[in-house]
């Protein structure tokens, strides 16, 4: 399972937190411009000046996705147990508690119903900002919830993820949310329903290794850090530098991982478009329009 | 080497051994010490592994000597005929596939393989597969389902490998393949863990209608090591990690996480492989009997069902 | 640069040029004549293309400009959405593959892809597959299956690429994989050959329940230079070695190896790329429309019962 | 496809003839030694003093395989047609009555029913003395009904391949056989009957792009070609020497594409076993002593 660094007690680096709130300026981790926050903000989250790709609060992905006042959220009534009765330096139970009184729900993720360009979607998306948007019991039953009741009201599945993987504190139990997210798929398969992932920074760990990976088609946005193992693992097991750009969106397109690299703002028409065609409808003219302005490889922002 | 809770019960056993030869120098008659002294050790050792700690199970699970899946699969199975490759990248020597005879039927083995020595280690790569092993999992999978034999899965890593080759090749993609492959086949499938179950890289061939696990084996989503470094950031805290994963067999079965805990002889698997081999067969013959009957689609739906269940969580309205 | 044979027509084209410029700046009626060479060379363009020898048309067949299979799929598909990857290897660019809208439905589109000039050539490996290539058509194929859309394949490619990594790959694992996947697809298969119909690696994504050709696309065992230097030891008796193989569009429908000829333009689909595609367009509208009521079932059945009849043979107790 | 330097109208190369032939004594090509030519063929086709493989005829590979007095003949009645008036420097007719009346049958086959330690099996063995083993579309036929009559009469198919590639006589018709005998297999998946294919040198081009390579399981020699494009052409395509062994059955069997490499004298009990397996049966004693000698991987000879 990939290192979950986002559960250490302190010193939080940075860019694990989302970057709207506190303080109005930032300074672009890949361009260093400086960025009124509020721009940032209003521009979904990418760089003003160099395009570069934040992290995204989850309603704010919400909103950049959904057909405006189509959302419907279905989670929210499941919360955290403590099977493990699980103790580092801190009970398990207390360390969610402040996660969820930070972001305002009971754990790393939200699903609901929306439309895209009027199609009929659910939606699940992670919440990298709770504990690192790991995979427990709690996410893992979302996931399933969401998939099972899009099959039932005839929606297809879309899958915006952002995880370090699955979360220890619920040890073997998360584990097996690998299997339980897998499995809780297959009705959308039994009636020719699609499933379209789109992997964001980070992707790793237990939630690559299933239902991330098994859309019927899977993009990702650029840059994006997707794994299995962390780059840091990697390094210590294999005590050599990584080749530059190892495991990023882009690299992983040219290894045949992913049908493409699709910049945030082409996200919405892509995934419609993309639905619409699998589910043998007409694209409407929105993600035709959109459709003029891509090459043919994603184009790196 | 004995692991350093064995030590009290090998010193007992060279005692023992001790004053057997000198009786029999001395032409002395000690049996009624010998006898008090062999009880004392058999107590010594029920409590022992009665009172290991989780992280002592897992040095149990890691020792030396414990039967590995190719150990398994040539005292259990007759005419295994091994099957190489995975038809597209290479054939991955962590795991060992092929097909057997057990129990009057012809079974298809997957079993994950650890060294028995040095050499092999560096040759199975520790038991850690890349993805080629995966594909050769899974290519075995279809070879099942198309021929109606039941599925047989040895479970033994410290998890997938992390490497450049690895992670370039997709890793996380073929264990969620793997994970649907198996968890769609229409045959039984029966999956034994039967040292380490290292994370994902042993659930990939863990999605099972039973899962079966010995005593001193475990099953994590983490290692203790890694769990430490980074919840205690500190490595060496591998055993607290231990205690708070509840990675041991028992701990699995209350989780629900396996279905079988099958005893290990007393001290241990490696003290006694064939023992432990024994069970295991036994175990199997079992389960494997008890699945025949079923068909194909109720096969697919109870592993499908046993699977959707897993998980613990609190419903809100009812605590509000 | 015009192919040898057009040269006649090409000088006679520049000479009704000149006479019209002569003409307006003489301010000398030439109308005239100008037609009767007009008339002149329309029946030179149909004679020329008529009379083309199998070589000549192996030199029309691979000519600079005509449209390449990402031309088709721009011109004759809405909507396109481009799918990269065989989640194994890699994304060949000598395969694109998507999906796309035509005629009111939903079609997966698998073109082998040459370059529209040196550079692109080079990125597509002059429309040479590898292994990655043929597991990506496959990906698309399980994706026409799974959702019910009819797949489109457009064949252009010299063959499969010959190098170490093909090979090391299982160049001929995939292309025997891609043929049995492809014929058991229970969507409508069509494929066009829209250029060079290369052997194996032509066939791979060929096992259509129609298959079509353009008039002067060739489909062939083996390129005649190839052929050549084996039965004739020297490569430059390819055109002996074409008009050996039999491997025009024409001859291709008597033995039964296509269903269907479209017609070029006269010249040539590369003197009239708009045209040519126009006529592929109209082509696949009504053999996708044709099929759109068979059932799954007998769809498969039908592209088995096309392929198993092929062949020539003499049942020897008939002759004796 | 690969080049068929089987059909250079001179100099054949001595290996591609028949080595048992004409003379009493053969030097041998892997190791030197000097075999009696009787020795060779009482050996299976193998050196008795190195155990390297020779290409072994059509009827004594039967012999080794068959029990005794189990095999009747299926092929035989099928002769090449001529469907392209074919004429190279000789007409494809003409070249084709040398070559039957040297290999004293119709075409590169023979196929037929028999017993492998008792189980029931068509067998289907490429002469690749008849014309390189090249797939016209007699060979392709043979292969279709055999497989067909095989799924009728509820026998698991065994093919034993060696072959230049694609007849070029035969055109594109030719390379439809590799299509024809990719479908005529389907009967017996769907009857759950084994597909056993084991690659013999040389086996190149189109058979290994098509039927060869789609057996359930797929054995090969010990150090046989087996390749799509032959050596040469890829030589001529990349102008660099090919690593050592490259695309020998060894290097297959590393790259993951072979199910193992399987010296003769342990063929027939290895597909013996590996048949009754499939088949949910009890190996025979015959199959399960040979299993003793057997290594985890095969050993080279
Ligand atoms: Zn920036
Ligand atoms: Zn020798």
């Amino acid at each position: 399972m990939a290192l979950e660094r986002w559960f250490r007690r302190s010193r939080p680096t940075r860019s694990d937190d989302d970057p709207s709130p506190a303080g109005l300026w930032l300074k672009c981790e890949a361009c260093s411009a400086q960025i009124y926050k509020k721009d940032l903000v209003a521009a979904a989250y990418l760089c003003p000046e160099c395009g570069h790709h934040y992290r995204m609060p989850v309603e704010a992905r919400i909103a950049s996705l959904a057909d405006e006042g189509s959302f419907e959220r279905w989670s929210g009534r499941l919360g955290p147990a403590d099977p493990l009765a699980f103790h580092d330096t801190e009970a398990y139970p207390d360390r969610m508690k402040r996660v969820q009184e930070k972001q305002g729900r009971p754990d790393a993720i939200l699903t609901g119903a929306a439309t895209l360009h009027d199609e009929p979607v659910a939606l699940v998306v992670m919440d990298f900002f709770f504990a690192g948007g790991s995979m427990g019991s709690v996410v893992g039953e979302e996931i399933a919830r969401a998939a099972e009741r899009a099959a039932d009201e005839d929606r297809s599945l879309v899958a915006i993820t952002a995880s370090g993987g699955a979360r220890m504190q619920e040890g073997a139990l998360s584990l097996m949310q690998l299997a339980k997210t897998t499995v809780a798929l297959e009705g959308l398969a039994e009636r020719r329903l699609p499933y379209v992932s789109v992997l964001t920074d980070p992707t790793t760990g237990g939630v690559t290794a299933s239902f991330a990976t098994l859309g019927d088609l899977i993009f990702a946005e650029p840059r994006a850090l997707i794994c299995f193992a962390g780059p840091r693992v990697i390094q210590q097991t294999i005590k050599q530098d990584l080749p530059e750009g190892f495991q990023r969106a882009e690299f992983l397109l040219k290894k045949g991982m992913l049908d493409d690299v699709v910049p945030r703002p082409r996200l919405k028409a892509t995934l419609a478009r993309s639905l619409r065609l699998l589910r043998g409808r007409a694209p409407v003219a929105a993600d035709l329009a959109e459709e003029e302005v891509e090459s043919t490889h994603a184009a790196s922002v | 080497m004995p692991l350093p809770f064995e030590r009290p019960i090998e010193d007992l056993e060279a005692k023992i051994r001790d004053m057997r030869s000198y009786a029999a120098e001395q032409r002395i008659d000690l049996d009624e010490e010998i006898r008090l002294l062999e009880t004392r050790l058999e107590r010594l050792k029920v409590q022992t592994f009665a009172d290991l700690s989780r992280w002592e199970r897992v040095q149990v699970a890691r020792a030396p000597g414990r039967p590995t899946g190719l150990d398994y699969v040539h005292s259990l199975f007759g005419g295994f005929q091994e099957l190489h490759g995975d038809r597209t990248l290479g054939d991955d020597p962590a795991v060992v596939t092929g097909l057997a005879r057990f129990d009057g039927r012809t079974v298809v083995v997957v079993a994950q393989q650890k060294g028995r020595d040095t050499k092999e280690n560096i040759h199975r790569n520790f038991g850690m597969s890349h993805p080629s092993g995966y594909r050769k999992a899974m290519r075995m999978f279809d070879l099942a389902d198309r021929f109606g034999h039941p599925v047989v899965t040895l479970i033994d890593t410290p998890g997938a490998y992390p490497g450049i080759a690895a992670e370039e090749q997709g890793q996380a993609w073929v264990i969620a393949e793997s994970i649907r492959r198996m968890s769609r086949l229409r045959v039984p499938a029966v999956s034994v863990v039967i040292g380490e179950g290292g994370s994902g890289g042993a659930l990939a061939i863990g999605v099972a209608n039973r899962v079966l696990i010995l005593e001193n084996a475990t099953y994590s989503v983490i290692s203790p090591e890694s769990c430490a470094a980074i919840l205690w950031r500190d490595a060496a805290e591998a055993p607290k990690a231990a205690e708070a994963l509840k990675l041991t067999a028992r701990d699995l079965a209350e989780l629900d996480v396996v279905d079988r805990v099958i005893e290990e002889p007393i001290g241990g698997a490696h003290k006694d492989p064939a023992a432990a081999m024994r069970s295991v067969g036994a175990a199997l013959r079992e389960e494997l009997a008890a699945l025949a009957s079923e068909d194909p689609e109720a096969l697919r739906r109870a592993r499908h069902d046993r699977f959707r269940r897993l998980g613990r969580y609190v419903e809100l309205d009812a605590v509000a």
